[in-house]
């Protein structure tokens, strides 16, 4: 039976990890992430894994780490936010590409600058084109259970891709809430040992990793990388179907809530999908037809999928908690508009930027988000498609 | 083990190794350096006395030894340096241009 | 037991032909001397950060490495090669794999001690057990001899180019063996290719032998970057070293040692004027700049001749 | 939309406030209600005014913002009543627990006209002779319990009991000085 337990969404990364056990997890504190690290070291410490940490001195040197500890065939772990990860970047690209199923606890925070520890997306969406699997999570629950399944999609033979598992700073990442753990003998078996076919420390095949490569082959890698990217998406509805069938909790590429027949929809990532179904129910009470599309795999991306769920919705809202600078809206925003592209009597979308630096969201504005979304129904006029939510402007003249 | 590489510039992605691993080791030897050479050691074995004092100098690991002496040149991999040339206390080897 | 060259050339080399390094280069004989130091039937894993060496060795899909090997990036090697320490531990202690593994890991001075520094920093304070071996040649070569921390004062780089208003690279050179040994790692060491080989052989053999962190600083002249004639490899090391320009010594659990006294110590143009770097330090009225430099070499030795307990420091105040 | 009660916290860095809304979430959520416990987080220090939250309910919860209305607020720190608007926000059905000697008809003017019920807790007195410390945490969590009644007296007790053994097996002596200061918190806040 499930074990019912109420941890911070960090606190519950931190048990996943030690309930997989890995051999070795590498990491540098940073806050709010600074307490994944610190758990599992007091795991080390009291003998509940046998992992090799090391407490390196950088972000940088912790994936650099992590590449040489994966690709030596070891399960390798780390967790990091923010500047740390923008501190990987480099790395990043390099695990990926080498095919080395890292699996990462990143907890969102606002990049610099100004500095800022609360929680915004713009650090794992500055990630998102380096190959690296992404799954968000919208609470301490689905925190836990993603960094689970990750690790399969990650390691599994058709995908080979490192992944990350994100979460919002503070908001669940701090917060203590309900949650069902699964035994740790269940989680060992269904997450089972790491064999790679290829490792620096296999006494029978030396290997080398990491080559210069030249025009004549390096778009030949990329292509095969791509196609772990498309397995992944395969792989995690497997992953998840397995998974429901332990613990009875479905998990898809996205969740769908209310959406079915739904005129006003917003698209949203993490945490304030939570606010939003509670703003959703509220709505619904009142008559109004309003449902959301919630990402779980941003990496890859199920761009066909998602399209047609919201086909036949009238207006959509792609909430956005980082901007992209590219006078547009956000990374989300392009990416949900390019997937529907080409569909027919496609529905009207804006985008909203909200959130940042962890600007708080509460249910009234994401019912904000819907008026407005009724208002370009109403009038069949999109007006401004680049919209900030909550930011205190001028009052138009 | 793999003993030859059987990569080159017609394999489709589908056939590439992931990652660009490589699991046949040293098999750089396949790829012959020895035409960068403008110049070319000979050594003269008469006068050799096998002191093996060339071989480690050697940047192209190109000076084979067996049963403690030092064989002829791997010309397929020397690239003509000359610092063997320059260590040998015996001067029994000899730099001439190459193709002559 | 003694060192015998002749023994150590039976072994099979670790370092395969076919490479692309420049001819005459210094770096894979480095490579080949450190290696060749391993017990036949030891088992390594290299890395190596990237520069000519990395590029060179490992051009897909052929690899010069007969070892396991990684190449991650420029400023990682120390990183990288903990890492693959840190697995090795962990898998021995699940009963994963079952051999014992050496981990080696080369740099250039670029990679070492200037944009790997943190890194390799980082690894040897936390006292992996592996080598890490820099390999010197004083400049970013890979990229066309840029200056780094690690080249010598007055070098005409691409960078520090000798204009009519420089004098080529104005600072002079960080000291990195000494930088390492006040991490308290159990052996650091500072060597080149002298003759045989066994100053070279020996500190390796330590260095991999050692049990924790280990760290070499060995000079592998850069025939292109230095512009001196390829076949001239061991003189450069040589004149190097009679300069007292490369001191060779050895920094044993904090104990200093120096590992070679010239009996003569030659003046310091007889290191530079072989090199194009220092050609213009030898135009008139350049006399003050090599003097600039000798006397940076002779505070240099002594300082080194003190630590070493050669001299006592008589002028020492604290 | 099941009732969720919703309950902020004021205290100060270093007094305890953001344990005291964790425990709390705690003992509700051994209670087998649904719970979230969090603080608002900042770079500040020790002495820095903090503010944490609870929400406990009988259904899962799902918003993931702070806290604006509240049903209940818990003032840690009396001496923040003149620098932070307590009351802002707070329900009037609802009520305001505050650590402090005086009682709250002594206190109510410096609650910007706050209509609700007001109610005072001497936690230093009793923490103090409990304890022989001033540890405000248990008599507040005990005050905030029984004015909200979010479980019942007993089973707060109870839970107490159960979380004090495990949290202080180390050092047993001083269950029994938590356990007195809890009690005498139920009677004393008023």
């Amino acid at each position: 039976m499930a074990i019912r337990e109420r941890l911070s969404g960090n606190e519950a990364v931190a048990t996943a990890m030690r309930q997989i056990n890995p051999d070795v997890m590498a990491a540098f504190p940073i806050t709010p992430s600074t307490e994944v690290p610190q758990y599992f070291s007091k795991y080390v410490a009291d003998g509940l894994v046998d992992t090799e940490f090391v407490p390196v001195e950088s972000e940088h040197s912790a994936m650099s780490a992590c590449v040489g500890s994966q690709a030596a065939g070891a399960r390798t772990f780390t967790a990091t936010s923010s500047c740390g990860l923008a501190l990987m970047h480099e790395i990043l690209y390099i695990a990926a590409s080498n095919r080395l199923p890292i699996t990462m606890a990143a907890i969102n925070r606002a990049l610099s600058g100004p500095i800022n520890i609360n929680a915004d997306h713009s650090d794992t969406m500055g990630s998102r084109d380096a190959g690296w699997i992404q799954i968000y999570s919208e609470s301490n629950q689905e925190a836990y259970d993603n960094f689970i399944q990750a690790v399969r999609i990650a390691e599994h033979k058709d995908v080979r891709l490192p992944a990350m598992v994100c979460q919002d700073g503070f908001i669940t990442s701090h917060a203590v809430e309900n949650i069902e753990l699964i035994e740790d003998d269940k989680v060992k078996d269904f997450v089972g040992e790491y064999y790679p076919e290829n490792y620096l420390l296999n006494s029978d095949q030396n290997l080398s990793v990491g080559p210069y490569d030249s025009p004549a082959f390096y778009m030949e890698h990329k292509r095969l990388q791509v196609e772990g990217m498309r397995n992944a998406k395969r792989v995690a509805l497997e992953i998840a179907e397995q998974f429901e069938k332990m613990t009875g909790r479905k998990y898809g590429l996205f969740e769908e809530y209310r959406l079915d027949d739904a005129d006003a929809a917003i698209v949203i990532i993490n945490s304030a999908a939570g606010t939003a179904k509670d703003a959703i129910d509220k709505l619904r009470e009142e008559g109004k037809k309003v449902g959301l599309l919630k990402i779980r795999l941003f990496r890859s991306f199920p761009a066909e999928e998602i399209a047609e769920a919201l086909k036949h919705v009238k207006a959509i809202a792609v909430m956005d908690r980082s901007d992209s600078f590219n006078n547009q809206g956000g990374p989300l925003n392009a990416e949900v508009k390019s997937a529907l592209y080409g569909t027919e009597n496609a529905p009207k979308i804006i985008n909203y930027i909200y959130g940042l630096g962890g600007r708080d969201v509460k249910v009234e504005n994401i019912e904000e988000v819907y008026a407005s979304l009724f208002e370009i129904i109403k009038t069949g006029n999109t007006g401004e498609t680049y919209r900030y939510l909550s930011v205190r402007e001028q009052e138009a003249q | 083990m793999e003993k030859k590489t059987n990569i080159n510039e017609t394999i489709v992605w589908q056939d590439i190794t992931p990652g660009g691993d490589i699991l046949a080791s040293g098999n750089s030897a396949e790829f012959k350096t020895g035409d960068w050479r403008t110049d070319k050691p000979i050594v003269d074995m008469e006068k050799c006395i096998h002191c093996l004092l060339c071989v480690p100098v050697c940047p192209d690991t190109s000076i084979p030894v067996e049963d403690g002496k030092r064989l002829e040149f791997d010309y397929d991999h020397c690239k003509g340096c000359g610092v063997c040339a320059k260590v040998c206390p015996v001067n029994c080897i000899t730099m001439v241009p190459e193709g002559k | 037991m003694a060192y015998n060259l002749k023994k150590e050339l039976a072994k099979p080399e670790r370092l395969a032909g076919g490479h692309r390094m420049c001819a005459g280069c210094g770096a894979p004989v480095a490579v080949r001397a450190v290696t060749r130091a391993l017990k036949e039937e030891d088992k390594a894993v290299i890395g190596c950060a990237t520069g000519c060496l990395e590029v060179s060795t490992f051009m897909y899909p052929y690899t010069a490495w007969k070892d396991s090997f990684i190449h991650n990036a420029f400023e990682n090697a120390g990183a990288t090669v903990s890492g693959v320490e840190a697995a090795h531990k962990a898998l021995l202690r699940k009963g994963k794999i079952k051999d014992d593994y050496k981990f080696i890991a080369f740099g250039g001075d670029g990679g070492t001690a200037d944009i790997g520094f943190q890194s390799l920093s980082g690894a040897m304070e936390r006292g992996h057990d592996m080598v890490y071996v820099c390999y010197d040649n004083g400049a970013y070569m890979n990229t066309g001899i840029q200056r780094s921390s690690a080249t010598p004062q007055y070098a005409d780089t691409t960078t520090t180019p000798a204009g009519t208003v420089s004098d080529g690279k104005p600072q002079g050179r960080k000291d990195l063996a000494a930088i390492i040994a006040n991490h308290n790692i159990p052996y650091v060491a500072q060597t080149t290719f002298i003759k045989n080989f066994k100053d070279m052989h020996e500190k390796s053999e330590k260095a991999i032998y050692t049990e924790g962190a280990a760290f070499m600083n060995v000079l592998a002249p850069c025939p292109r970057g230095w512009r001196y004639p390829a076949e001239d490899l061991m003189k450069m090391c040589e004149l190097a070293v009679e300069t007292c320009f490369w001191p060779l010594f050895e920094v044993v659990n904090g104990e200093w040692k120096l590992n070679y006294m010239p009996k003569n110590k030659l003046p310091i143009e007889e290191f530079l004027k072989p090199q194009g770097r220092f050609k213009h330090l030898f135009k008139k009225g350049n006399e003050h700049l090599i003097a600039n430099i000798q006397a940076d070499i002779d505070k240099r030795w002594e300082q080194l001749l003190v630590r070493c307990g050669e001299k006592s420091n008589i002028k020492e105040t604290v | 939309m099941s009732k969720i009660t919703e309950i902020r916290w004021h205290g100060r860095g270093g007094q305890g406030a953001k344990t005291a809304s964790l425990l709390l979430a705690d003992v509700a959520f051994n209670t087998g209600k649904y719970v979230q416990g969090f603080p608002e987080y900042g770079p500040e220090r020790m002495g820095a005014p903090i503010t944490a939250y609870n929400r406990i309910s009988e259904n899962k919860i799902r918003v993931h913002s702070n806290i604006y209305d509240p049903e209940f607020v818990v003032v840690v720190d009396e001496t923040l009543l003149e620098t932070i608007q307590v009351t802002k926000g707070l329900k009037k059905e609802g009520a305001i627990v505050i650590n402090t000697e005086k009682s709250p008809e002594e206190v109510k003017g410096l609650l910007n006209g706050y209509e609700g019920n007001v109610f005072t807790i001497d936690a230093r007195k009793i923490s103090e002779a409990a304890l022989g410390k001033y540890f405000p945490n248990t008599p507040m969590l005990a005050a905030i319990v029984k004015v909200s009644g979010v479980m019942p007296e007993e089973k707060f007790i109870e839970e107490m009991q159960h979380s004090f053994e495990h949290k202080f097996a180390s050092k047993p002596e001083v269950i029994e000085g938590n356990m007195n200061a809890l009690k005498t918190a139920l009677q004393e806040v008023k």
